[in-house]
């Protein structure tokens, strides 16, 4: 394993150095491993939080700042953060107006979010959640944990930090993300495995004329194997699931051609040329699209596509300005 | 059941988890992402550092279960958590407990556990190796065995329980998305829960 | 080798398609190769064009929009541009003020802007040349082809675009280009190589317990290799022979910390923090920054940290408002 | 030398390239980066396809120049363009030349070349091939041989010069990056080069 560490064991705590010291929109409370806004929101505005593993970055810590995030729970990589960072966080930003936790659909998050919120709730803060459930390539989800929530949570934060900006109340911002939640869907695929840091070597092995199919963020093995295939072959085996699942036609679609975290920009451009090339035969009008690394899975190389279903309100919520090391416009 | 017992063995499941946190991790790699040996490593030995604290049995298992919710993270955080607040709440405020009082602190636990996960048993998680092994204890002593051989017989049905994971098909936690190929891989919350009764069975042997 | 392309003589212009379709900053002439800006600049203001080749995005393409560059000439995968592609984008952008070409110091683009500026100042048109040559690595370039042109060429496009946008002439626009090409240094290395599509295998081989300090971006190797370090030491290997050679003290600096396509963000944080740390007990002041990947060498696994000696008005240039798909503020 | 001699030289110089094209870009990757064979193999098949629109040899040799100028991008674009360009320039609207016609236009090139990459003997460069070859055939007219015998000369220095760049240290190009790390290898640029000469064998020996 080479990677620019200095320990495993240090890994989050040192890289949230050089967040605080790069970021000019976030401040860091290291010892609870908290991202905040630099300057809290305005008094009566609902407060947004989320958080996950490490090793997804920019998600969330870069999607913290004015427009998006109040505050992202950094857990160890690829480990839930716990109930007292959230807890923490959570009181921490509240404005007496709520706070709406977003949650992707995994046990660990899902259980640690729900302890936090009953901590909150005790402690007087009115909490809403969230949950993101898109990926398509869980086809089952009686039989297991459910859809895992991948892709869909970085269009949510910034959709939904939109609205909370604009003075939205818990209810409606809650509305709304469900909207969002309720309209995405991702699928994703991987080119190798990736390495966490404390076990040192690849999670997976995959062969080197093989790619994996349906791969979730946290370098779990896919669904199934294929053999390698040509960027047009792939991105009909994105595209397909994703428009069985939900009727994207008549609507302005928001699309995400993202990268795992070892996939050069050349290829993400590439890929996504090709994905627009099937929407656009199968009808569907893409009206915003996002090309890059924002929901990463550490040095995995790979891509996944997130498509949107929207409306006038959610592409205006989507215009609206956002200033974070990750998504900025408008201002 | 002595509070400084109970230390212990919470003692000797952090070396066990120490010693074993690669293979933890190795079987987590293979229907998983490669943490829960991190995880369990790094919230055992913090639950360690607070075991001298404790004045008494509730006193040292509730402790140790919101330490293990606040550094471990992950499934397992919650879910060892639980396990040992809800027992800690069971037992009262008390430095000693008989072996049935023992086994009821463990039922509890273990129901918290099952709450807070939603599991059912054959889901392929740390409950197929959990509660075999708290049935087999309360029947033991049910057949009037003493804390010893109930001690053995719930350390037998965990690593029995454990085993039998291998050929399930996941339907909780992240090795569900696997589907039908998480079967033919040992589940690593089964064995690290396994490595529970076999610290319960050091301590108590010595 | 395992990419998301469909062949490697069509990676160019399949890209070229992606970049189309989701950048809305920029046109794209396929025929010569050339992203231009969607809408021209208001005629009197200087022009500026870049190049070089492929595999380094989102240089210089998602540099192209207002703020920043008018047109950029795409060479195949690490080769550079034809003389054709310059003069063509050169023609195209001039509004009468004159084109600044800014080339990277690498003797392929050298003598192809040089062939395009004599074609170009054959068409009438007023050309002037930076040549940025920053790369600290290379020490003796008496007996080579001199410094190459790396990191600096990102801060330069930008500072050097609001210079153009604002209205500066052509002479002035190229005095602000030279001070930011005098004032910058940049230091790279690398984990691994990185597969040119063509060559389908990666360039050089690299143990896994060693790495390639002094590397360029086109995958060549670097000055030496050495065991592998953490990432104190990596830090300190990229910021002494910066300093070494520059004083950066008593000045406000501009950073950047960049990823070589491969490397996850939260590696680069985990650097950025480490190198601040070095400067800071240098005496050095960084009031900009930038992390993340810039100038990359396709999924080249490693990082490269560059320093601009910035002044007042540098930093004023800098924070003007800037609309690309590779860097955005303001806007 | 007829237009149809130099036309067969540059389709047998494009072949040559073709089948050689992974070993140059090996060449290339080991001082360099990784895409000589793929810059000249584009290049050489442009100019192929234009060899039947030429009625003059100097009209044959600019386009040929202009066309690799114009695809194959990089260091050797320009330069073995503007080889080629300088040449046409040289021979003035012919359909025939003479051996030391051929001779001078080579010439020609070979100070184009070098006056565009400011190149010296031992850079470790193309010049190191073309630059011994032209001389040998020089030489051997000088000599009083014939047309087959100075472009054997030509050749066999071409190769010899070739083989030359690889104990060289690098102080042009990419590989001057390398400082002492380019000795060893042989220059890319160099090899190509000596193709040119082994294709002018093959077209006149036949
Ligand atoms: N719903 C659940 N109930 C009980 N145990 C579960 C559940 N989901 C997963 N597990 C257990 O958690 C283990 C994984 O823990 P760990 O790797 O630490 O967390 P994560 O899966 O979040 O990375 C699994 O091996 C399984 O035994
Ligand atoms: N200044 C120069 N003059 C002549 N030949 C050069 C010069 N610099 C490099 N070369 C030749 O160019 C070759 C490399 O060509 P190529 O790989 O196509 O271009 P690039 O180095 O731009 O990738 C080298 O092997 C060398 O022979
Ligand atoms: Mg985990
Ligand atoms: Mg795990
Ligand atoms: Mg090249
Ligand atoms: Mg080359």
């Amino acid at each position: 394993m080479k990677k620019l560490i200095n320990s495993a064991d240090d890994v989050l705590a040192d890289a949230l150095k050089g967040i605080e010291a790069s970021d000019g929109n976030v401040r860091v409370d290291h010892t609870n491993r908290v991202i905040y806004r630099a300057e809290a929101k305005d008094s009566g505005k609902v407060a947004i939080i989320s958080g996950g593993g490490s090793g997804h970055e920019p998600m969330h810590g870069g999607f913290v700042g004015l427009g998006m995030l109040d505050a992202a729970c950094c857990g160890q990589v690829f480990t839930s953060p716990t109930p007292d960072q959230m807890l923490e966080a959570t009181t921490t930003v509240d404005t007496g107006a709520g706070v709406l936790h977003i949650v992707k659909n995994y046990t660990g998050d899902v259980m640690n979010f729900e302890m936090a919120a009953e901590m909150a709730a005790d402690a007087g803060v009115q909490v809403e959640t969230v949950l993101v459930a898109d990926d398509v390539a869980v086809q089952d989800s009686l039989y297991t944990a459910g859809r895992r929530g991948v892709g869909t949570t970085v269009l949510l934060e910034k959709i939904v930090g939109a609205a909370a900006e604009e003075g939205q109340d818990l209810a409606s911002v809650k509305a709304v993300a469900q909207k969002v939640a309720d309209n995405g869907r991702s699928m994703g695929m991987a080119l190798t495995s990736c390495t966490v840091p404390s076990a040192g070597k690849p999670t997976f092995d995959l062969p080197a004329d093989e790619m994996e199919i349906g791969i979730g963020i946290h370098g779990e093995p896919g669904r199934h194997r294929e053999p390698m295939a040509d960027a047009k072959s792939i991105a009909k085996q994105l595209v397909d699931p994703i428009l069985h699942d939900l009727d994207f036609t008549g609507a302005p679609v928001i699309a995400m051609l993202n990268g795992m975290g070892g996939t050069p920009l050349i290829e993400l451009y590439l890929m996504y040329g090709e994905v627009v090339a099937l929407l656009e035969a199968a009808g569907i009008k893409i009206e915003r699209n996002l090309v890059g690394n924002y929901i990463t899975s550490l040095d995995m190389a790979g891509c996944s596509l997130t498509l949107v279903k929207a409306d006038d309100e959610l592409i205006r919520l989507w215009d609206a300005p956002v200033k974070t090391a990750g998504l900025r416009w408008g201002l | 059941m002595t509070l400084d017992l109970l230390a212990d063995w919470l003692r000797r499941f952090a070396a066990i988890i120490d010693e074993n946190k690669t293979y933890l991790t190795e079987l987590d790699s293979a229907i998983g992402d490669a943490d829960h040996g991190a995880n369990m490593a790094r919230g055992t030995a913090a639950v360690v550092t607070h075991l001298d604290e404790a004045t008494t049995i509730d006193g040292l298992l509730k402790k140790a279960g919101m330490t293990l919710v606040s550094t471990v993270g992950g499934t397992s955080g919650p879910l060892y958590g639980t396990l040992l607040m809800k027992m800690g709440m069971a037992t009262g405020s008390v430095v000693e407990l008989e072996p049935d009082q023992f086994g009821k602190a463990l039922r509890a636990g273990l129901e918290g556990l099952i709450a807070r996960g939603k599991t059912e048993l054959e889901d392929k998680t740390m409950v197929d190796a959990l509660s075999p092994a708290i049935d087999a204890y309360d029947a033991a002593l049910a057949d009037g065995a003493d804390l010893w051989d109930a001690v053995d017989a719930a350390q037998q049905a965990a690593a029995a329980g454990r085993d039998a994971t291998t050929p399930m098909v996941a339907r909780k936690g992240r090795a569900s998305y696997l589907g039908e190929r998480s079967a033919g891989h040992c589940d690593p919350g089964a064995t690290s829960s396994a490595y529970l009764f076999d610290a319960l069975a050091d301590v108590i042997g010595t």
